[in-house]
């Protein structure tokens, strides 16, 4: 059978709206994805029969909220085709587990280390490393991104030197669209003991995948993005990896034991979620992760490689269209950047916005990799299995009348 | 969440005219912001006459429309005005961008076009950035503070 | 009008459920309150109709995101009485916002610099500051607790000294119930410039209160013990106090401008939220906080007042019962733990779990606390307004029952 | 999330036993765990007969009553037993508790108590500890690495 738009959209309750008055064309899903249905009510059922806190509780509850919690830690490491349920960290998005993994591996590190990422990080790969040049004095080594918008891996052999502790790249870039190929830089990394942390937040959505194949040591995504909720992401980690690394936030739950004197830490996971973790934003994760699992999404790739094709086709019948990223499907996702000339990507996403057209325009938090095009933004389109021809078409109507409007400007 | 059409003619006429940069001669101050939201970037220069007033207003807008039109608005309102009228005029540029209320087109006609950004709340600071800028240039004219009001 | 828990009792669902076929007497509410219906489905509505990522979108439903999510800031700022809304910074937890207050104020300091706490925090409380100590060298200098289960603040005057430069300390203990009172401590820290930073995880969900009254510099508490949803939490600061505070975490939406050379923050609260912020459950703890302040809670206090007290008294009728805690109602909650002579913890929530009464049993994140009472753990009955005589009623019969299977043992 | 209830008679007469402290002479290993989870502690002392099983065992817990229990089943089981039995027994007791499955109970009949465990999940380390106790004591005994199993 092939792939049909139309049996996702029913379950997404948020796409039958009309926002405005309009009929909705959500083409932001690189920003945060929609969420079905069976991910709300497996939210809401938890809340209303098994909500308590988690790992101390003996009462009926509390064990059904702790078996909940570490169910879905269950299928995040399935997802993820992880060793162990323990190689699973709950964080509270992509953000806070590259911050997790910047002060765990870079507590030891000082002036003459080395760390290598490129020029387009997105800023949550990229902030918590500046920050971490300015407490701890280590140097950073930026990979530069061709002009198709792809990270040119042919600097690896320059830049990845003896000092370099880790690498840190993004597996797909949320400007561009373009999947990095982890092969070199994981050899790159062996070659001098470096860690590779891998920033899945625009790539873990597009189904499952096998962190430690990649070779990555570390790989962070967040819950919103694979139609999951808000304030959930996941840390996974080598065994050995997370097992050296120390705590990042201290609290509950993450201790063996503590005293006014000195603290001795749990193992991992435990020993990096201080706290009461987001535990009906865990269960929702693991609902959304078992729904993409569950075969509805099968041919769902073809189907967006066939829209993102043809949203980069009508862009360049379009003059003074630029689009910033590979102009084939070969090792990219359906994220589509693109500038017009004399439009702001502010008045565009506007425009189209009147059209019931959502798209985002900006940096898209990725400033650097913004100046490498010299440019100060782009309007980005982001598909989902729910997106249509007709959100294509939507899309063109929309950009022509940008065009219209700003005709003369 | 608005409803209005932004880019109504009048917005339009004004953008065009503030999408080419315009310079003054001798500036008694001169201000650069960004908006942080966008990385847009205004500068705004200003001459004072002997009373202390506008005498005129130059402009360089890297940004969206409603920043161009906003620089080019901001001109015609402040030309003759003291600091604190042209305070008041940020005020009531707020307050239309908030309210939506006709009361504020009457004192400053040429702001009327701004009423369609009501709304938008993401856009509303591409519409200030220009009068923003133009008190930091008045205050860095007067030696004082240039940090952003 | 009499206050009337039922009235309460039907806005929450799973108190009509029955776990594992008993009736549910839930007790447990220091660790994580129960939900409202209204609360979920504010929930709900906002993952159906709102959701986008906020802060950077123009299109329709990402101002519509901002406008929910910051309007949830403005109902929090109303619920503490701010200044501004921007003193609002949302974390994902007491903890998180526990330590990025240690980490902000932590990062100037050094050997020397001196942090009072107390014996009675909570592990929030005091794992942040211990990892401080590892980090920077400060001294960390800890205020007993009085036999009564209260912070000793007669100790305040021989630990407060010049070095001091924060004093942080629960508004009420999570073991004992004991409020504290913060007018000594807010003057021990105004003579000697010191930051005061209030553990409000247990307080906040009391009612409306007035953090900069109380003379705190920063206040933190959890949503999910205030009838919202996990995952979510506030850091409250005065304006000058966060102005003058470091970011925490590095990513998207918290700078101002970056490059591969630098990086400017943006203004409080933005520079505290790195990241895709929690917005589902910020939207839910603004509903959860709308809530309490509705006036269903009007009479509450007395209500729990009267059955704290009908606990406590019924404890000191049973030989072996020890009360870790206050003994009457002056400044103190509805948290009541106790020890049975004879009788661990986990054995005593065990069996209470048998007639569906939810307790916790353990050190509550307290060891220390546990320490000075000589204890490894306690029984831990807390209450909320939804709580009834037949719950109180329920606890003794499941205590009785213990000492029953125990007795002889 | 279990139904059964967890005191029945077999568990509550191994605890009373459990809730003294037992202590053997001139042990050959001596191992002391805490359960993170709440802070108990159990002490598992072992001498060795000259093939290397297990001749006497002593305990010495704090902790809850299936703690207790465990520690006096274990001291039943593993007399007599090589460190590979007991490392089965272990097997079996975590198995037990994980399945409900009778099977196991008649190669350890002494585990048999612990069955009405099944499905509290946060006690069944209350269960395990003084078994894990001893194979570290065993461990230390020959001199190996004493780090929890
Ligand atoms: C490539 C990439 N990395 C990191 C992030 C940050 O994710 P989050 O905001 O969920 O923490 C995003 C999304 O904004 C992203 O696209
Ligand atoms: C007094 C106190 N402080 C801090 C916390 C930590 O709160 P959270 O786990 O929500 O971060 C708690 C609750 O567990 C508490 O009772």
């Amino acid at each position: 059978m092939a792939f049909d738009p139309a049996r996702i959209r029913e379950q997404f309750p948020i796409l039958a709206t009309r926002p405005m008055g309009r009929p909705l064309h959500y083409l932001d899903n690189a920003a945060t994805a929609q969420i079905p249905q069976t991910v709300i009510d497996a939210i809401t059922a938890h809340e209303t029969t098994h909500r308590a806190n988690v790992t101390r509780g003996v009462h009926a509850l509390a064990e059904a909220a702790t078996e909940a919690y570490e169910g879905a830690r269950h299928i995040v490491a399935r997802y993820m085709n992880a060793t162990a349920d323990s190689e699973v960290v709950f964080t509270y998005g992509t953000t806070s587990a590259i911050n997790l993994a910047a002060h765990a591996l870079g507590e030891g590190l000082g002036e003459g280390d080395e760390i290598v990422l490129s020029v387009a990080e997105h800023h949550a790969n990229l902030v918590p490393w500046l920050m971490l040049r300015e407490r701890k004095g280590v140097t950073l080594r930026f990979l530069p991104v061709t002009d198709e918008g792809r990270i040119d891996l042919s600097a690896l052999n320059n830049l990845v030197r003896e000092r370099c502790k880790v690498i840190t790249l993004t597996h797909c870039s949320n400007v561009t669209g373009a999947i990095t190929d982890f092969r070199p830089v994981v050899a790159a990394a062996r070659a001098v003991g470096a860690k590779v942390l891998v920033d899945g937040a625009q790539m873990a959505p597009k189904g499952q995948f096998d962190a430690s194949e990649l070779g990555a040591d570390l790989y962070a995504f967040s819950g919103h993005k694979v139609y999951g909720p808000n304030g959930i992401g996941v840390l996974w980690g080598r065994r050995d990896v997370l097992s050296a690394m120390p705590p990042f936030m201290g609290g509950g739950g993450m201790i063996r034991s503590v005293s006014l004197e000195s603290v001795t830490y749990g193992d991992p996971p435990k020993r990096f979620e201080a706290g009461t973790p987001p535990i009906a934003q865990a269960v929702g994760l693991g609902a959304a992760l078992n729904w993409v699992m569950s075969g509805y999404l099968d041919g769902a790739h073809k189907h967006m490689d066939r829209l993102t094709l043809r949203i980069i086709e009508r862009l360049q019948g379009i003059p003074g269209a630029r689009l910033v990223g590979p102009a084939n499907m070969e090792e990219r996702v359906g994220v589509v950047s693109f500038a017009l000339d004399g439009l702001h990507p502010h008045d565009i996403a506007q425009i189209l916005d009147r059209h019931g057209v959502a798209v985002r325009g900006g940096h898209h938090c990725a400033e650097p990799l913004m100046t490498r095009f010299g440019l100060t933004g782009t309007a980005r389109a982001s598909l989902a299995p729910y997106n249509t021809d007709e959100d294509v078409d939507a899309l063109f109507e929309a950009i022509e009348d940008a065009l219209r409007t700003f005709s003369g400007h | 969440m608005g409803g209005k059409d932004i880019y109504e003619n009048d917005i339009m006429e004004l953008a065009r005219a503030g999408s080419r940069p315009r310079y003054i001669d001798a500036p008694d101050g001169t201000a650069t912001l960004d908006n942080p939201l966008c990385g847009d970037r205004v500068t705004i220069e200003m001459r004072r006459d002997k009373e202390g007033k506008i005498a005129d207003i130059g402009h360089d807008v890297r940004g969206c429309a409603l920043c161009q039109a906003s620089a080019v608005a901001l001109a015609d309102t402040a030309r003759g005005k003291s600091p604190v009228e042209i305070n008041a005029a940020l005020s009531a540029l707020q307050k239309m961008l908030k309210d939506d209320h006709e009361h504020h087109e009457k004192a400053w006609p040429t702001l009327a076009a701004f009423r369609s950004v009501h709304g938008h709340k993401s856009r509303y600071e591409c519409v200030l950035l220009p009068f923003r800028a133009l008190l930091v240039a008045i205050s860095e004219g007067e030696g004082g503070d240039a940090s952003r009001p």
